[in-house]
C-alpha cells in the first residue's frame, strides 16, 4: 500500500515537474507547479514530515505559487512564452539534463550508496514528563520543531527574522517610486548599447 | 514499507535535474525560477528523507529554513523581475542581456 | 735629480700642458701655443739631462697600478739604450716641429684644440718610449692612436678630415684586434707581462703566432699591408702633424715596438714580417710617383721607409731598424716640413704641377729639403746613406746563408730606385723651373719660426750618424749605443766587407739613375705629370695605388654596412618583433575570445555552472 | 504540562550573547536608521550616511579596542552553531572595515543619484554582520541561513539602482545564478548530512550538520561516494560566491549592473566571506579529503589565474575590468589556500594578509571610481579617465597607488600580500602554480598600468582627437571639486596602502597561523 | 653598532625618499624651495657614498664583509627572517658610489631641464633613487628585490608624462618585459629562501644564506641559477631579451634614461654577482656556456645591429645592451679577475653610458633631432659639447684612461684563461663599437653644417653647451677619469671581498723570478749574427 502511494505521489510529482519545464504555458506552469508541491507534500506523509507537509501546502502551493500567478497574470507575458526554445538550447540542455540524471542514477540507484531501508520505529509523541531523553531526539511532532528551534537552533531563527527584513525593505526599494525634490529628477533609463 | 531511502534521493535528485532543466530550457525568467524553486524543494525532500533515515531532528528543521529562505527568496525575486519588466517590457532572458562582452 | 723623478716629470710635462689647455686655454691662441711649446721644451731640457747624466745601465721602476687576486696591472718605466735614443728623437723632433706650428698655424683660429692635441701626442709617445710593460705600451698605444685621431680631424668640418680621423682610428683599432689578443695570451702564457721579465723568460722559444699577434699592432700602426690605408688620408691634418706623426714618430712606435719585443719574434714571424715590409717598401715607393699631392708623395715615401725599417725587423737587424727609423725621422720630418713651408707660403696649394721655380723665393726651404732629399736617396756620408745602404746590405749578407735573401735584396734595391726616382721627381717639379701658378708665383720665404727648425732638421738629417765612422756625434753618446751595434756586425762582417764596392756602386747608381731619369723625364718646373698623360694606365694604378681604397670603401660600404643593416632588420623582425609582440598579439587574441564567452544571456552562463557541477561530479565520481 | 527543562537548559546554556556583541550592535544600528528613517525624515539627506557611517566606526573602535580580550581560539557558541577564533575576530575587522567604505562609497554614489538613502546602508550592515557570523559558522544550518541572508541582501543590493535597466538586470543574473549556486550547495550540504548521519557507518554522529563532528566522520570513512559528491557540490557553491572558473562567468555582468559601491561590496567582502568559508571548511570538515580538493582546487586556481587575466585584457569598462581582474585575484588566493590543503599552516595567514591589501586597493580605486562616476553609474569607460592627471592629480595619485597595489608593485601593499602567498605556495612545492601565477601577475600588469596610461599619458599622435571624445567627462572632471573628509578618506586609504607595504610590524599580535 | 657612518648609510637611502615624500606638499611650496628641498635629496646621497668609499677601507667589516651595518625590523625577523638589513662590501661600494654619481647628475639635470610639472619630475626622480640607494645598500635580498621595483616604477610614469615620441607602446613593453624578469627573479630568490631552509635562522639574509648553501646540490644550484639567470638576464637586457631597451630609453626622459640605464639596469647584473654567483657556484658552471653565447649575441650581433641604427638615442640605447655582454663574459668565468672586471665595467658603463644619454639630449636641443643622417657640422657652432661628446664616446668605446677600458681589458684576461676561445670576438666587439661610435661623433659633429642645422640657426642661434649641461656632464666626466687613471680606488676593496669569497676561482699564474740582476738585456743587441 505504501509502496503504492509512494509509486503515485512520485510519479506525481516528477511527471508535474516536467511538465513545468517543458510547458510552454506560464500559467499551465504555475498550475503543475501547485501539483508538484501538493506530491510532495505527499511524500512527506510518507516519511512520517506531518507538520513539514502542512507547511509545503501552506507556504509553496499557498503563498509563493499565487505570488507567481499574479505575477504572472500582471505582467501578461502569455504571448512571450508562445515562442519555442531553439533547437540547440534544446539539444544542449537535454545533454545537461542526462548527465546529470545519470550521475543520479549511478549515485542513488546503483552503487553510488548502497540501499537503506527506513527504521520501522517512528517516535510517534515528544518525550513527556519525567523522561530524561533528548529533547531533540527525532519525532513527528510538531512541538519537537518548537523545541529545536528556540533552543539549538535559536540564532539561526533570530538571523531569519533579519534575512525577512531585509527582504522586505528589498522589495519596498525596487517597488516604490523614489523621488526626491532636491536632486535632478530621475532619468528614465532607456537601453544604451 | 519496501521502499529504500535510495529511492526517495532518487527522486528528490531527478527533482533537482528536472529543476536545472527548466533553467537551462526556458527563456522565460519566471519559468526559470520556477525551476530554482523545483531545485530547492528537490533538498528538501532529500533532507526529510535523511532526517527520516538517520533518525535526527536536524534536517527536518533544516527544511522549515530553506521553505523560509526560499519564500524570502522569492519575493525579492519577483520584485526584481517586475521592476525591470516595467523598463524593459519582457521577460525572455535573451532579450535581457545589454550587458555583456 | 733622481731617475724616477725625472722620468715622471718627463711623462707627466705635457700632460700637464694639455690639461691646464683643456682647462683654460681652450680660445687661447698664442697662450696654448707657448704653453704646448714651453712643454715642449721642457721635455727636451729633462731628456737631455737624463740622457746626459744616464750611467747606461739598464734600470726598471714600477709600480702596481691594478690589483684583482693574482692578477696586477704595474705602471713603471724600464730604461735601456733604445729607450734612450727613442726618447731622444721624440723630444727633439717633437720639440722642433712644435716651433714649427707656431709659425705654420698662425692664422688658425682653433690653435688650442691643436696645440693641445700636440701636447697630449707627446704625453702619450712618451709613455709608449718609457713603458716596461705590454699593458702599459698598449694603453700610450692607444692615447696615441687617439691624440692622432684628434689632430687629423683638426680641420672638422671638412669631409675628407672627418672620414681619414674616423679611418685613421677604426684601423689602428683592427691592429689592437690582435694586439690585445697577444698581451693577454703572453700573460697566461709566461705569467708577466712586463719586458724584462719576459725577456729572462723567453730563450728562443717564442711561439709564432703569439709574435703574429702582437705584430698585428706593429702593422696597424706602422701601416703596413694590410692596414696600410690609413696613412695617406692621415694627411688631412695639418702638415706639422703629418710630420710629427704621420712621419717622425707615431708610426715609428710600431717599429720601436718590435725592437722593444723582438726576443718574443720567431724566426717564422720575422719571415712573415720581413715579406710583408719588403713589398711595401717597392710598392709604395712606386705609388709615389702617382702623386701628384706634395704630402701624399712623402706619406707614400713614409709607407716605404716604414718598409725598409720593418725589412730590418724581419731579417733579425732590430738596431738597424732603430738607426733608419731615426734617420728617417730627421729626414723624414725636414722633408714633411719644407713642404708644410712651401704649402705655407702657396696659400695651402698642394699640387706639385702648380707650384716650381720655388728656390728663388724661398731659398732656405729649398735648400733644406735638397738635403733632406739626399739624405734619403742614400746619398754617401748623409745620414739616410748609413741607415738605409745597411740594410741593404744586411740582406745581402743573409743572402749568402739563404739565397731567398737576394729576392729580398732585389726588392729593397728597386725601393731604393723608385726613392730617388719620386725624391727627384718632387725637388725638381717644385722647386726649380718655372712657378706654374700666380699661388707659387706670390710665394715668398716663411718665417723663423718655420726656417729654424728646417735648419736644425736638414742639419741632422745630413750628418746625424756620422757617429758611426767618424767620432763626431751629433747625439748624445747615450742614444748612440743601441743604433751602433747592428751597423757595425753588419759592416765588420767579411762578406759584406769584400763586395762593399758592388754594393755600393749598386746603390749609388741607382740613386743616380733615379735622378737623372726623373730630370728629363719630368724636367724642371714642370707644370703637369708627363707619366699620367703617356701611361695613363701606369699612372692610374700608381695613383690609386691598386685600388686599396676602393675596396675598402667597398667593403665598409658595401659589406659591413649591410651586414648591420641585415642582422638590424632580422632583431627588428624575429626578436621585437615575432618574439615579443607576437606573445601579446596572442594573449590579445585570447582575450578576445574569452571576451566573446559574455554573451550577455542568463543561458549562456548556466551552461557554465552545468559544466562545472558535471565536469567536478565526474571527477568526484572518479571517472575523470 | 511540567517538563524536564534541564536537557533544554543545558542546549540553552552556550548561547552566550555577548560574544556576538558586534553583530548584534550592528543589527542594532541597522534598526536605529530604520528608525531614524521613520521619524525624522527630514534627516534623511545629511546625517543618516553620517550616522551609519559613524555608528560603524564606533564599533569597529570598541572591536579594536576590546580585541585582545577575544583571544579565546576555538570556542565554540550556540550549542555548535559558531565557533570563534583569532580568524574569525580578525576577519570581524575586516567585514566591519569593508562595510564602513562601501558605505563611504555608497555616500559618494548617493550623491550622483536619486535613490533611496537608508535602505542602502541598512542593507549594508545587515549583511556585514550576517557575513561576520557567516564565517565563524560552525554549523551547515547557520552556515546556510548566513550565507541567504548575504546572497539575499546582495540580490536587492545589485538591482538597487531601480532606476537603470543595467542595475536590475544585473539583480536579475545575480538572482538566477546565485540561486542556482546555493541550490547545488545545499544539495551538498545535504549529502553530507545524510552520510555523516548514517547511523550503520564508524563514526556517524548524532548532529552531522556540525563540523566537529563531521570532520570526525570524514576522517573515518573519506571515500564515501555521497561525502565525495556533496564535498564536490559545496566547492561549487563556495566557488560561486569567490568567483572561481568555471562559475566565475556571471561576474563581468553583474559587477558592471550593479551600482559603484555594491560592485566594490561583492568585490570585497563577499569573495573574502566565500574564502574564509572555505578556509574554515577545509581546515575543518574536509581536512581528510586531500585527494579529492587539491587536485581540484588547483585546476580551479590556474583557470582562474589565466581566465580573469586574459579576459580583462581587452576590456574598456573599468568595472568588468575590476570584476575580471578580482577573478585572478581570487586564483591567486586559491594558491594560499591550497598551501593550506599542502600542509603549510601559516597559509590563512598569508590569505587574510592579502585580503587586506586586496580590500585596501580595490576601494582606493572603486572610491576614485564613485568620484570619477557621472550619472550613467555602470558606463564607466577607460576614455573617462584619459588625461586625469591634469584634471585632478589627487584622485590620480589615489588610483594609481590603488592600482599599483592590486598589480602588486612594491613598495605597495599588494606585493607583500603577493609575496606571501607565494612563499607559501613555493613552501608547498607548487611550481607549476607558481608558473601560472607569474604569468598572469605580468599579464596584469598590461591592463592596470593600462590604466595609469589613460591617466597620465597625453595622446602622442593625435591629442586632439583624443579631447574631444572624453571632453564631456573631462569637463566635468574639472569642475570636480572634492571636501576635505573625502580627501582625508583616500588619502587614509593610500597611506595605508603604503604602511602595510613597508612594515608589517604592527601585525606582530596576529598569530601567523590562526 | 651605529657609529655615524651607520647612519650615514641609512640616510643617503632614506634621504631622497624623504625629499620626495616632502614635495608633496608641492604646490604650497614656491618653487625655489621645493627646488633646493629636492637639490638637497640629489647631493647628499652622492656625497655620503663619496664619504664612505673615502671611510671604507678603514671602517672594520662586521659579518660578511660588510661595513657599516644596521639592521632594522619590519615585523617580518621572525617569521620569514626579512628585515632592512643595510651594509656595504667591497662589491656594493662601487655600485652605491655610481648610484649616488649618477643620480646627482641627473637630478642636477633635471633641476635645469624646463619640464611641465617639474615638482612631479622631481618627485619621481628622487623615489628613484631612493630605490637605487636602497638596493645597492641592502643585505638582505628580500629589500635587495624590493628597493628595486620601488626604483622602477617611476619610470613608466616618467616615460609617460615627460616621455618623447612612441611612448605609449615603449614604456608599456618596458615595464611588462621588467616585470616579467622581476618576477622571475622574485621567485629565484624565494627559492634561495626555500634552500637556505625555510627561515631557519636564514630567512633572506645573505651572509645566513651563504653559510646555510653551501650544502644545496648541483642540481638545486642549476636550477635556481636558472631562474636567477633568466630573470636577472631580462632586466640587464641580455641577449634575446633586450628588445625593451633601446625602444624604453629612447621613449624616455632624460633624466630618467640617465638613472634607468647607468643604475638601475647593473641591477641584474649584481644580483648575479652579489648574490647568485657567490651562493649557487655549481649553477653558474651548469649554465656557463649558454651564458657565454649569449652574452657573444650581446657584443656581437647586437653590436652589429647597434651599426645599424640611424637614430641617436637607439644607437646609445643598444650599445649600453651591448656592453652588457663583457659583464656577463666577467661573470661566467666565476674568477676573481673576471668577476672583479665586471663590477670595474659596470661602474663605468653606469657613468658613461649615463652621460651619452644627456649629451644626446643636449645634441637634440640643438639640431631638433635624433636622426643622425640629418644632422652633420655641430662642432662648428658647439665646440666643446663636441669635446665632452668625443670623451664620452671614446669612454664608452674604452679608450684607456677612462675607466672602461680597464673593466673591458680585465675581463678579456680572465675570460683567456678559461674560454680563450671566447676571446676573439670578444674583442672584435670592441672594434664593432669603435665604428659605431665613431661614426655617430662623425655624423653629428663633423663635416659641413647641414641645411637643417643651419635652419635651425636661424630661427634660435645654436649656442654651445650651457652651464646646466655641463655640470652634471662635468661630474660624470671627471668620475670616469678619475677611476680610469687610478683604477685602484674601486678595486681595492673590491679585490679584498672578491679574494674572501672562497668560491671565486683566483688563478694563479707562476711568476718568473725578478730576472734583471742578469746584465744586458738581449734588446740591445741583434741576435742574428751570421753564421759565417
Amino acid at each position: 500500500m505504501l509502496d503504492f502511494l509512494f509509486y503515485l505521489f512520485s510519479a506525481l510529482t516528477l511527471l508535474s515537474a516536467l511538465l513545468v519545464v517543458v510547458n510552454r504555458n506560464a500559467v499551465n506552469a504555475a498550475m503543475f507547479m501547485i501539483i508538484t508541491f501538493v506530491g510532495m507534500a505527499g511524500l512527506f506523509l510518507l516519511l512520517n514530515a506531518y507538520f513539514l507537509a502542512v507547511l509545503q501546502v501552506l507556504v509553496y502551493a499557498g503563498a509563493v505559487m499565487v505570488l507567481f500567478l499574479f505575477i504572472i497574470m500582471l505582467l501578461d507575458v502569455e504571448h512571450a512564452s508562445k515562442v519555442r526554445p531553439d533547437t540547440l538550447t534544446v539539444v544542449a540542455s537535454g545533454i545537461g539534463f542526462l548527465l546529470l540524471a545519470s550521475g543520479v542514477c549511478t549515485l542513488f540507484l546503483y552503487g553510488g550508496v548502497e540501499p537503506s531501508y527506513f527504521p520501522e520505529s517512528v517516535p510517534e509523541l515528544p518525550l513527556t514528563a519525567h523522561s530524561n531523553a533528548n529533547p531533540l531526539e527525532y519525532t513527528t511532532a510538531a512541538r519537537s520543531f518548537g523545541y529545536g528551534l528556540f533552543t539549538k537552533y535559536m540564532l539561526p531563527f533570530q538571523m531569519t527574522g533579519f534575512l525577512l527584513l531585509i527582504a522586505m525593505i528589498g522589495v519596498i526599494v525596487l517597488s516604490k517610486q523614489y523621488t526626491q525634490p532636491n536632486i535632478a529628477g530621475s532619468k528614465d533609463a532607456t537601453i544604451k548599447r | 514499507m519496501s521502499i529504500t531511502l535510495n529511492e526517495f534521493l532518487f527522486v528528490s535528485g531527478l527533482l533537482f535535474t528536472i529543476g536545472f532543466l527548466g533553467v537551462l530550457l526556458r527563456r522565460n525568467t519566471l519559468i526559470i525560477y520556477m525551476g530554482l524553486e523545483l531545485m530547492l524543494n528537490a533538498v528538501n525532500l532529500a533532507l526529510v528523507g535523511f532526517s527520516r533515515f538517520n533518525q535526527t531532528m536536524d534536517g527536518n528543521i533544516f527544511v522549515f529554513f530553506i521553505i523560509t529562505v526560499a519564500a524570502a527568496e522569492v519575493a525579492v525575486g519577483l520584485a526584481i523581475i517586475v521592476a525591470l519588466y516595467r523598463k524593459r517590457q519582457t521577460v525572455m532572458v535573451d532579450e535581457l542581456n545589454a550587458l555583456s562582452h | 735629480m733622481e731617475l724616477e723623478t725625472l722620468l715622471t716629470a718627463i711623462l707627466l710635462v705635457p700632460l700637464g700642458s694639455a690639461a691646464m689647455i683643456a682647462l683654460f686655454l681652450r680660445r687661447g691662441g698664442y697662450a696654448a701655443a707657448a704653453v704646448s711649446v714651453v712643454a715642449a721644451a721642457v721635455i727636451l731640457g729633462l731628456s737631455l739631462t737624463f740622457l746626459l747624466t744616464w750611467n747606461g745601465v739598464t734600470q726598471e721602476v714600477s709600480t702596481v697600478w691594478l690589483t684583482l687576486g693574482s692578477y696586477e696591472v704595474t705602471m713603471g718605466f724600464l730604461v735601456n739604450y733604445q729607450t734612450a735614443t727613442m726618447l731622444f728623437i721624440v723630444a727633439f723632433v717633437g720639440f722642433w716641429i712644435h716651433v714649427f706650428s707656431v709659425g705654420y698655424m698662425n692664422e688658425d683660429e682653433s690653435k688650442g684644440r691643436f696645440f693641445g692635441g700636440l701636447s697630449i701626442f707627446m704625453f702619450s709617445m712618451l709613455g709608449i718610449v718609457l713603458a716596461n710593460n705590454l699593458i702599459m705600451i698598449f694603453v700610450f698605444w692607444e692615447l696615441v692612436g687617439f691624440s692622432s685621431y684628434m689632430l687629423i680631424a683638426h680641420y672638422w668640418d671638412k669631409d675628407y678630415a672627418a672620414a681619414a680621423s674616423k679611418k685613421a682610428f677604426i684601423v689602428n683599432r683592427v691592429g689592437d684586434f690582435g694586439f690585445i689578443l697577444g698581451i693577454v695570451w703572453t700573460y697566461w702564457q709566461y705569467g708577466t707581462t712586463n719586458l724584462v721579465l719576459l725577456d729572462a723568460q723567453l730563450n728562443n722559444d717564442a711561439s709564432t703566432v703569439l709574435g703574429l699577434l702582437l705584430a698585428c699592432g706593429f702593422i696597424g700602426k706602422s701601416a703596413q699591408f694590410p692596414l696600410h690605408v690609413w696613412l695617406t688620408d692621415a694627411m688631412a691634418g695639418p702638415t706639422p702633424v703629418s710630420a710629427l706623426i704621420h712621419a717622425a714618430t707615431m708610426v715609428a712606435a710600431g717599429v720601436y715596438f718590435m725592437a722593444r719585443i723582438f726576443f718574443m719574434l720567431s724566426p717564422e714571424t720575422q719571415e712573415v714580417i720581413l715579406w710583408l715590409c719588403a713589398a711595401m717598401t717597392l710598392f709604395a715607393g712606386l705609388c709615389a710617383l702617382g702623386q701628384t699631392d706634395i704630402k701624399k708623395t712623402l706619406a707614400y715615401s713614409t709607407l716605404s721607409h716604414l718598409g725598409f725599417m720593418g725589412a730590418a725587423i724581419g731579417l733579425g737587424f732590430p738596431s738597424l731598424a732603430l738607426l733608419h727609423m731615426a734617420m728617417h725621422a730627421f729626414f723624414k720630418a725636414t722633408l714633411f716640413l719644407c713642404s708644410g713651408s712651401v704649402i705655407h707660403a702657396c696659400h695651402h696649394e698642394q699640387d706639385m704641377f702648380k707650384m716650381g721655380g720655388l728656390w728663388r723665393k724661398m731659398p732656405i726651404t729649398t735648400l733644406t729639403c735638397i738635403l733632406a732629399a739626399l739624405s734619403i736617396m742614400a746619398v754617401p756620408y748623409f745620414a739616410g746613406f748609413y741607415s738605409k745602404d745597411t740594410i741593404l746590405s744586411g740582406a745581402w749578407l743573409l743572402a749568402h746563408t739563404d739565397g731567398r735573401y737576394y729576392v729580398i735584396y732585389a726588392i729593397l734595391l728597386l725601393a731604393a730606385l723608385s726613392t730617388a726616382l719620386y725624391t727627384g721627381r718632387m725637388v725638381w717639379v717644385v722647386f726649380f723651373g718655372q712657378s706654374n701658378s700666380d699661388n707659387a708665383a706670390h710665394a715668398k720665404e716663411s718665417n723663423l719660426f718655420m726656417t729654424v727648425p728646417l735648419l736644425v732638421l736638414a742639419a741632422f738629417s745630413v750628418g746625424a750618424a756620422w757617429f758611426l765612422e767618424f767620432d763626431v756625434s751629433l747625439l748624445p753618446e747615450t742614444v748612440t749605443v743601441a743604433l751602433k751595434h747592428g751597423y757595425a756586425t753588419i759592416t765588420q762582417a767579411d762578406v759584406v766587407h769584400h763586395s762593399h764596392y758592388l754594393l755600393l756602386g749598386l746603390s749609388v747608381g741607382v740613386m743616380i739613375v733615379g735622378v737623372l731619369a726623373t730630370f728629363f723625364f719630368y724636367g724642371p718646373g714642370a707644370s703637369e705629370d708627363k707619366l699620367q698623360r703617356r701611361y695613363g694606365l701606369v699612372y692610374k694604378i700608381l695613383h690609386k695605388h691598386g685600388w686599396f681604397d676602393d675596396v675598402y670603401d667597398a667593403y665598409v660600404v658595401k659589406v659591413q654596412q649591410r651586414v648591420a643593416d641585415f642582422f638590424g632588420f632580422l632583431d627588428l623582425i624575429l626578436i621585437s618583433g615575432f618574439m615579443v609582440r607576437g606573445t601579446a598579439g596572442l594573449a590579445g587574441l585570447l582575450s578576445l575570445v574569452t571576451r566573446s564567452f559574455h554573451v550577455g544571456s542568463i543561458h549562456g552562463y548556466v551552461y557554465w555552472f552545468l559544466a562545472g557541477v558535471v565536469i567536478f561530479g565526474a571527477f568526484a565520481f572518479h571517472l575523470i | 504540562m511540567n517538563l524536564n527543562l534541564t536537557p533544554f537548559k543545558e542546549f540553552s546554556a552556550t548561547n552566550d550573547w555577548g560574544m556576538i556583541w558586534p553583530e548584534i550592535a550592528l543589527g542594532v544600528l541597522a534598526l536605529t536608521l530604520l528608525i531614524v528613517e521613520l521619524f525624522a525624515p527630514n534627516l534623511r539627506r545629511r546625517w543618516l550616511p553620517r550616522l551609519a557611517i559613524l555608528g560603524q566606526i564606533g564599533i569597529l573602535g570598541a572591536l579594536l579596542i576590546g580585541f585582545d580580550s577575544f583571544q579565546t581560539p576555538g570556542t565554540t557558541l550556540f550549542s555548535g552553531m559558531i565557533e570563534q577564533s583569532g580568524l574569525t575576530q580578525v576577519m570581524r575587522i575586516y567585514f566591519l572595515l569593508g562595510s564602513i567604505l562601501v558605505s563611504y562609497v555608497g555616500l559618494v554614489y548617493l550623491n550622483k543619484q536619486s535613490l533611496p538613502r537608508m535602505e542602502l546602508f541598512h542593507v549594508v550592515i545587515v549583511v556585514s554582520a550576517s557575513m561576520m557570523l557567516l564565517i565563524q559558522s560552525a554549523h551547515f544550518v547557520m552556515l546556510f541561513v548566513a550565507l541567504e541572508t548575504v546572497t539575499i541582501g546582495f540580490y536587492v543590493l545589485v538591482g538597487y539602482n531601480r532606476n537603470s535597466a543595467f542595475s536590475l538586470e544585473g539583480g536579475l543574473k545575480y538572482l538566477i545564478l546565485g540561486g542556482a549556486s546555493s541550490s547545488i550547495l545545499l544539495f551538498g550540504i545535504v549529502m553530507l548530512y545524510g552520510a555523516a548521519g548514517t547511523p550503520g557507518l564508524p563514526g556517524a554522529s548524532v548532529d552531522s550538520m556540525q563540523f566537529s563532528q563531521l570532520a570526525a566522520f570524514i576522517q573515518a570513512n573519506p571515500d564515501n561516494m555521497l561525502v565525495q559528491v556533496g564535498v564536490t557540490l559545496v566547492l561549487c557553491g563556495i566557488f560561486f560566491k569567490i568567483g572561481a572558473v568555471p562559475f566565475q562567468i556571471w561576474i563581468p555582468d553583474v559587477y558592471q549592473g550593479a551600482p559603484t559601491p555594491v560592485t566594490s561590496f561583492l568585490a570585497v567582502s563577499s569573495k573574502t566571506a566565500g574564502f574564509i568559508v572555505l578556509i574554515q571548511l577545509i581546515r575543518g570538515p574536509f581536512a581528510a579529503l586531500e585527494n579529492l580538493t587539491f587536485p581540484l582546487l588547483s585546476a580551479v586556481a590556474i583557470m582562474s589565474i589565466l581566465f580573469g587575466n586574459i579576459a580583462a585584457l581587452s576590456q574598456r569598462n573599468v568595472k568588468r575590468v575590476m570584476g575580471l581582474s578580482g577573478i585572478s585575484h581570487a586564483g591567486y588566493l586559491l594558491l594560499g589556500v591550497i598551501a593550506l590543503v599542502k600542509g603549510v599552516t601559516w597559509a590563512p595567514w598569508a590569505v587574510v594578509f592579502y585580503l587586506f591589501t586586496y580590500m585596501i586597493g580595490a576601494f582606493a580605486v572603486f572610491a576614485v571610481m564613485a568620484h570619477v562616476a557621472g550619472e550613467d553609474d555602470e558606463a564607466q569607460e577607460l576614455d573617462h579617465y584619459y588625461d586625469l592627471f591634469r584634471s585632478q592629480p589627487f584622485l590620480s595619485a589615489i588610483l594609481s597607488i590603488g592600482l599599483g597595489s592590486l598589480a602588486g608593485i612594491p613598495p605597495l601593499a599588494g606585493f607583500m600580500g603577493k609575496l606571501f602567498l607565494f612563499i607559501a605556495a613555493f613552501q608547498a612545492g607548487l611550481i607549476p602554480h607558481l608558473i601560472v601565477a607569474i604569468i598572469g601577475v605580468v599579464i596584469s600588469i598590461y591592463y592596470y598600468f593600462g590604466w595609469m596610461r589613460e591617466i597620465y599619458f597625453r595622446n602622442w599622435q593625435f591629442p586632439a582627437e583624443a579631447e574631444a571624445n572624453t571632453s564631456a567627462v573631462s569637463k566635468r572632471l574639472a569642475g570636480l571639486h572634492l571636501g576635505l573628509t573625502h580627501r582625508i578618506t583616500l588619502a587614509a586609504l593610500a597611506v595605508l596602502a603604503i604602511l602595510l607595504g613597508v612594515y608589517q610590524g604592527f601585525l606582530g599580535l596576529w598569530p601567523l597561523s590562526f | 653598532m651605529t657609529d655615524l657612518n651607520t647612519i650615514l648609510l641609512q640616510l643617503a637611502v632614506f634621504i631622497p625618499l624623504i625629499c620626495g615624500v616632502l614635495l608633496f606638499l608641492g604646490k604650497r611650496l614656491e618653487m625655489n624651495v621645493a627646488k633646493s628641498i629636492a637639490l638637497s635629496g640629489f647631493l647628499s646621497p652622492a656625497v655620503i657614498a663619496l664619504w664612505l668609499w673615502s671611510e671604507f677601507g678603514a671602517a672594520d667589516k662586521g659579518a660578511g664583509g660588510y661595513a657599516f651595518a644596521s639592521s632594522l625590523d619590519t615585523g617580518l625577523q621572525d617569521a620569514f627572517g626579512i628585515a632592512l638589513h643595510l651594509g656595504l662590501n667591497g662589491i656594493a661600494l662601487p655600485m652605491f658610489v655610481l648610484a649616488g654619481i649618477v643620480g646627482a647628475a641627473a637630478g642636477l639635470h633635471a633641476l635645469q631641464s624646463r619640464a611641465e610639472r617639474l615638482v612631479t619630475y622631481l618627485q619621481l626622480l628622487l623615489f628613484m633613487l631612493g630605490g637605487l640607494m636602497g638596493v645597492f645598500a641592502s643585505v638582505d635580498i628580500f629589500f635587495f628585490y624590493f628597493f628595486h621595483e620601488l626604483a622602477l616604477i617611476p619610470t613608466f610614469i616618467m616615460i609617460g608624462i615627460w616621455g618623447g615620441q612612441g611612448r605609449r607602446v615603449a614604456a608599456m613593453e618596458l615595464t611588462i618585459y621588467l616585470t616579467l624578469g622581476a618576477m622571475l627573479s622574485l621567485i629565484g630568490l624565494i627559492a634561495l629562501y626555500a634552500a637556505g631552509g625555510w627561515a631557519a635562522g636564514a630567512g633572506f639574509n645573505l651572509i645566513e644564506l651563504k653559510k646555510q648553501l653551501v650544502a644545496v646540490d648541483a642540481n638545486t644550484q642549476a636550477q635556481i641559477f636558472g631562474l636567477l639567470l633568466i630573470g636577472f638576464g631580462i632586466l640587464v637586457s641580455l641577449f634575446p631579451f633586450h628588445s625593451w631597451a633601446p625602444r624604453g630609453y629612447a621613449a624616455a626622459p632624460t633624466s630618467a634614461a640617465m638613472l634607468h640605464a647607468g643604475v638601475l639596469k647593473k641591477f641584474g647584473l649584481y644580483g648575479l654577482i652579489q648574490i647568485a654567483a657567490p651562493l649557487l657556484p655549481k649553477g653558474v658552471e651548469a649554465w656557463s656556456s649558454l651564458i657565454i653565447w649569449l652574452a657573444l649575441g650581446n657584443l656581437v650581433l647586437l653590436g652589429l645591429v647597434t651599426m645599424a641604427q640611424r637614430d641617436l638615442k637607439q644607437l646609445i640605447g643598444y650599445s649600453s645592451v651591448m656592453h652588457m655582454g663583457y659583464c656577463f663574459l666577467g661573470i661566467v668565468t666565476m674568477s676573481v679577475i673576471g668577476i672583479g672586471g665586471a663590477v670595474l665595467l659596470m661602474f663605468a658603463h653606469g657613468l658613461s653610458v649615463a652621460l651619452m644619454f644627456m649629451l644626446a639630449t643636449s645634441v637634440y636641443n640643438r639640431t631638433r633631432t635624433y636622426d643622425l643622417t640629418a644632422m652633420g657640422g655641430l662642432g662648428k657652432k658647439a665646440p666643446v659639447l663636441a669635446a665632452i661628446f668625443v670623451a664620452g664616446t671614446m669612454a664608452s668605446i674604452g679608450l684607456p684612461g677612462f675607466a672602461n677600458f680597464w673593466g673591458e681589458f680585465t675581463i678579456f684576461v680572465a675570460l683567456w684563461e678559461q674560454h680563450s676561445w671566447a676571446v676573439a670576438p670578444a674583442v672584435a666587439a670592441v672594434v664593432i663599437s669603435a665604428i659605431y661610435g665613431l661614426r655617430a661623433v662623425a655624423q653629428i659633429f663633423y663635416g659641413p653644417p647641414t641645411q637643417a642645422l643651419s635652419a635651425v640657426d636661424e630661427t634660435s642661434p645654436i649656442t654651445d653647451i650651457t652651464f646646466s649641461e655641463k655640470l652634471p656632464a662635468a661630474i660624470l666626466l671627471v668620475a670616469l677619469l678619475a677611476v680610469g687613471i687610478w683604477p685602484k680606488s674601486v678595486t681595492e676593496p673590491l679585490n679584498h671581498e672578491l679574494v674572501n669569497q672562497v668560491v671565486f676561482k683566483n688563478p694563479v699564474v707562476e711568476k718568473p723570478a725578478d730576472a734583471l740582476a742578469q746584465t744586458e738585456p738581449s734588446n740591445v743587441s741583434d741576435p742574428r749574427i751570421p753564421s759565417s
